[in-house]
């Protein structure tokens, strides 16, 4: 049987196909449809400290091979997630990453604080790359230092592996995920949705009451394939990669970029049971090969020579 | 608990240029729905459209045996998805994910049923009909359409005993103008000592309307909302609706998993 | 009869559509199946100075709603264009827009110098954004400093009107804009192709000679749209917008954000004849909206107040 | 000049498990048509897949009254597009942009035609066959399939008079192996005096191989080049070929323009 287990920093996933933060709930809504433990991980929805109740609706808009969302990161908190949510997580097995925000680099240092004391928590993601929140968020994932601070602070109070989530919406992202390398993270995740927008041409309005959203779906997977293979010849650390993924062949074309692991987020809207799928997509590709271990595909690509066009960042 | 599966189109009946009913063989879901539950459907595996969208169940199929054999929806052709099912035909797929949602609350024993129709939100209370036909519950269709050719399945609700009300907005067909006319009046006529239990599903201000006049006289509603749903399974956070319960502030909930229906009368209707 | 017509600069042109660079060749190649005076204009494809052969095949691959490209800028070359293909597109009576591309500051000066003595061009548009060569193009566009430095170069050497064209690549597109026009631009077209790449996942092998390519297509209008919106805040120049225009609606959508005219290219592919179609839809709706005149929908979205998450660039 | 039609499909006949054959009604598009031009097709519209393929003619079709009425195209199965070819169903339409492209030229009027196909390379070769023998011309087959299953149209061709040598890869019918190998022994049977002009389509390292085989003989020969297009028309510049004309340094041309037949001696195959 052929071996799909990766490694995150200390953190060994049975699998590298983790649920995106934001399009698997808290996890717990999927557990009657999806055993959990089979998955690699669940990255829960984004957690600032406290309840929040997000944007008004609408809230999501179809685009051509996608999907824009304006959220606004409605959740309950931490600390309620802590307690009302962690425990059937952990009955159920799963790996939980919890996704954070906050608006100051004292909130995600806080809320690293309380997941830090909490039991059942696999690693720690740090959303600075929301685009649907007017302060924290995409702030910090939009500059150097910002990045460094957010992790650095984090880094200080907690042991769990920390991941940082990267925005696409930069020149130059690799010089981002050396950012979050030199600053201490055990990986980056990346990548977080475009900042997009659509407008209803009938009534002049913009479609989501937040007027821009976020850009999902496989209308953006070669950007973000591209964007992960820059980062995977820029830093040593592992990536979980996603954007766009539907089909094992897509987790396949991750994994070969750059990726230890993945995400699945808008996938899951489409079919929820896409689990299963995936997981015989890999097998099949690995058997086909006579390949025997996931990770020896990690960064396989093929390359000859070449200078990227373009990496100096404004 | 429910089930995804890639349902045979056994059949597709066109009731106008707008309408139509489309029969799919699912068992499985159609088992287990209860009226005002939805079901999520794709008609296409490729991206275009790529998300699936929200349909009430319709009517439950029946093989000749009686046993269960599959449901239909009723479809009005307002965009990519539904022009689609519109034009299925028997044999194709259709990929559905079911039952979801919470369903109607059926009446108390001695409480009269009063569902109230816009449009193609006369798609729950067929299933809702029976059920209530069922519990010997006295119920009442108030049904408003565009023309005499937007009011279907009449006889069918007639032939449950359902006693119904209808109106038009040309004129065509019952009372001119709008469904709460004549539930004005029925409000009006009917003995505050008679208990009314009032459902509702339509346009949004028909359901606001519906659930405002109900509340002066003294009567709730439950109305079924149609918000824009990405995965139907409280993934995405994208259905919700504004609820305020008694002394509290509005709150996002989820459509998917706390409705689609709802107590009209907690609804935050401005902010809708 | 609704007026279609619209100005760039001192360029009037009939109407808002113009057929994108590297999507309609040098225009000559659709003359016979186009009448290519009834288009808004023609972005011919993008020249050196020099010929050019570009990148080996496959240069193009197919991605959902979209396709990405790395053509090389195979090119005659600015003077063999003057020669050899300028006199046709004027007998055709086309409204030309020459897009340009060079290494070096001088050799785009060189090219509008060119331009600028030649007869019957309509305007310049400097390619700063191409993603698909290793040396010019994106190298000038993802760089403020860069960006001015062409532009004033070409602005001193030619009283055509010139539009630089922004790539999409970069954190903050609104501060190129801004650049631009700071820099004597008479217009800006945006966005070029964003950065983007697809694996054979079979052979391990990039689909595309040169790795990278541009993603085109309607996969990226939602970003685009909110580009144009953004530019539309930021400057008073007029905006040519584009990126995976398909349908009239999408134009409207992209004058709705702020664009006076828009370009229309990998939609060009699909439909050659898609320009009717266009125009057809455009005079409906102003039609069924009583409007007269398409330019009165130019940035006529309307916006409740809000801030933007993030507009800091790194 | 190249017409864009959305045309009815007329029929689909499965030939194997991979192959079929559609016909659609086009007339304006196939009376223009000459053997080795191809059109662009798309069935759907919409964004999944997006762009157009490129597709030979393979048969002009007449009505009974022997008006030019449509063309069919030979499919192969092999990825998206293909495979909705593959399933379409006559009714269904499928926009046809053509014909485009340069045509084979004829040989001249004492030379034999010597056609090579392999797999779906057969398609450009029907019209050229039934033009060569209007012109009467000595014209040969040499055609490779995977298997006796893989070849197709025999009996057509043999009525045009055209002379067959098949080859399969399990040796079930024909001569067993590579096209090459009956063809290299007619190259060598082949008195030198008589002028032979040959026409090869199929997978690149076939046409490389017939092409400098024929080249020992010192015999040119026409090919067919099947490169990714994007528009068919010149606009994109995705369909280049590496052509080395004489003395003169390898150049990329589009192979919508100027091809997809090209001078196999002209190839620069090593960077195709
Ligand atoms: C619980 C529930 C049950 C439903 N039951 C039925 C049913 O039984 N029969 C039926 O015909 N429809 C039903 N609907 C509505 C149905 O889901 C939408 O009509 C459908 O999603 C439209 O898809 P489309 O691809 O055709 O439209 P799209 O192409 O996606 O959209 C076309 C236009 O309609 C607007 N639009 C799309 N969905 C909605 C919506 N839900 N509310 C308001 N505007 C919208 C879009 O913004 C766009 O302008 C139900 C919805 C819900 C939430
Ligand atoms: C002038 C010309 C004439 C042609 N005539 C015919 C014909 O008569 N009958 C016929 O069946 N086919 C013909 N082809 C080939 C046909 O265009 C391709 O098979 C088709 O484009 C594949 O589309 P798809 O959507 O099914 O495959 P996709 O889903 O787009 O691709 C599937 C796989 O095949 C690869 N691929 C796609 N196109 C090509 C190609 N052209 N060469 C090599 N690999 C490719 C892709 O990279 C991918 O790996 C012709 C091509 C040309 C250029
Ligand atoms: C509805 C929705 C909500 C999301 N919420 C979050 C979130 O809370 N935190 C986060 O880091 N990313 C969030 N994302 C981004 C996804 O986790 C993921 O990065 C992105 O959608 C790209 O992957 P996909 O194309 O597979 O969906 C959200 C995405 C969607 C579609
Ligand atoms: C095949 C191809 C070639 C292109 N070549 C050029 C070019 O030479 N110069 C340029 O400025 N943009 C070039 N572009 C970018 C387009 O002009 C346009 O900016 C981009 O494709 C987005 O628009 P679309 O989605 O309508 O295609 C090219 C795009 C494609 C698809
Ligand atoms: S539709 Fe996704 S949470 Fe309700
Ligand atoms: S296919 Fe576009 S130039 Fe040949």
């Amino acid at each position: 049987m052929s071996d799909l287990s990766v490694t995150i920093g200390s953190l060994r996933l049975s699998n590298p196909l983790i649920a995106a933060s934001g399009c698997f709930g808290y996890g717990v809504e999927y557990a009657d449809l999806v055993a959990l433990d089979t998955l690699g991980g669940v990255a829960v929805k984004g957690l600032f400290l406290e309840e929040r109740e997000g944007h008004p609706p609408q809230r999501i808009v179809e685009t051509p091979s996608g999907m824009l969302n304006a959220i606004g990161l409605q959740g309950i908190g931490a600390r309620r997630f802590v307690s009302e949510k962690l425990p059937e997580l952990k009955r159920r097995g799963a790996v939980v990453v919890v996704n954070i925000c906050g608006s100051t680099v004292d909130e995600y240092a806080e809320i690293a604080r309380i997941l830090d004391d909490a039991d059942g928590i696999g690693a720690i993601e740090l959303n600075i790359s929301c685009p649907n929140i007017s302060k924290g968020g995409m702030m910090f994932g939009c500059s150097l230092e910002g990045t460094h601070d957010v992790i650095s602070a984090v880094r200080r109070v907690t042991a769990l592996p920390v991941m940082p989530k990267l925005t696409p919406n930069v020149t130059d992202v690799a010089s981002f995920a050396v950012a979050a390398e030199e600053a201490g993270a055990d990986a980056v995740s990346l990548v977080n949705t475009f900042l997009a927008m659509a407008i209803d041409v009938e009534t002049r309005r913009p479609r989501l009451s937040n007027v821009l959203g976020g850009l999902s779906g496989p209308a953006i997977r070669p950007i973000a394939v591209r964007m992960v293979h820059e980062c995977h010849q820029a830093i040593k650390i592992p990536i979980v990669g996603m954007g766009g993924i539907m089909t094992a062949e897509d987790v396949l074309e991750f994994m070969i970029a750059g990726a230890t692991a993945v995400q699945v987020g808008t996938a899951n809207f489409v079919d929820p049971l896409i689990w299963d799928k995936l997981f015989d997509g890999l097998r099949a590709y690995l058997d086909r090969h006579g390949i025997s271990s996931l990770v020896d595909l990690v960064g396989s690509l093929e390359l000859e020579e070449r200078t990227p066009a373009c990496k100096s960042s404004s | 608990m429910p089930v995804d599966v890639d349902a045979v189109v056994i059949s597709n009946t066109k009731l106008s240029d707008f309408y139509n009913v489309v029969a799919v063989a699912a068992p499985d879901v159609a088992r287990q729905a209860r009226p005002g539950q939805f079901v999520m459907v794709k008609p296409d595996k490729d991206y275009d459209p790529l998300l699936r969208r929200p349909f009430s169940v319709f009517e439950i199929l029946r093989d000749p045996a009686g046993r269960v054999s599959g449901f239909s929806l009723l479809n009005k052709r307002i965009g990519v998805t539904t022009r689609r099912l519109y034009d299925i035909t028997p044999g194709e797929r259709l990929q559905c994910l079911g039952p979801l949602g919470q369903a109607f609350e059926s009446p108390a024993a001695d409480q009269q049923a009063w569902m109230v129709a816009g449009g193609v939100g006369l798609a729950p209370f067929l299933t809702l009909a029976e059920s209530l036909v069922e519990r010997l519950a006295a119920t009442r269709l108030f049904y408003g359409g565009r023309s005499a050719d937007d009011l279907f399945y009449l006889e069918t609700f007639e032939a449950l005993g359902v006693r119904l009300e209808l109106t038009t907005d040309d004129g065509s067909r019952g009372h001119p103008g709008l469904v709460t006319g004549p539930l004005h009046r029925a409000l009006d006529e009917t003995d505050k000592g008679i208990s009314v239990r009032l459902y509702a599903c339509g346009p949004t201000p028909m359901m606001q309307a519906v659930t405002e006049l109900a509340a002066t006289h003294g009567r709730s509603t439950d109305v079924s909302l149609e918000q824009v749903m990405g995965c139907g399974l409280g993934g995405c956070y994208s259905c919700v609706v504004p609820v305020a319960e008694p002394g509290q502030p509005t709150r996002f909930v989820r459509s998917c998993l706390q409705g689609p229906v709802f107590d009209g009368g907690r609804i935050d209707w401005d902010q809708l």
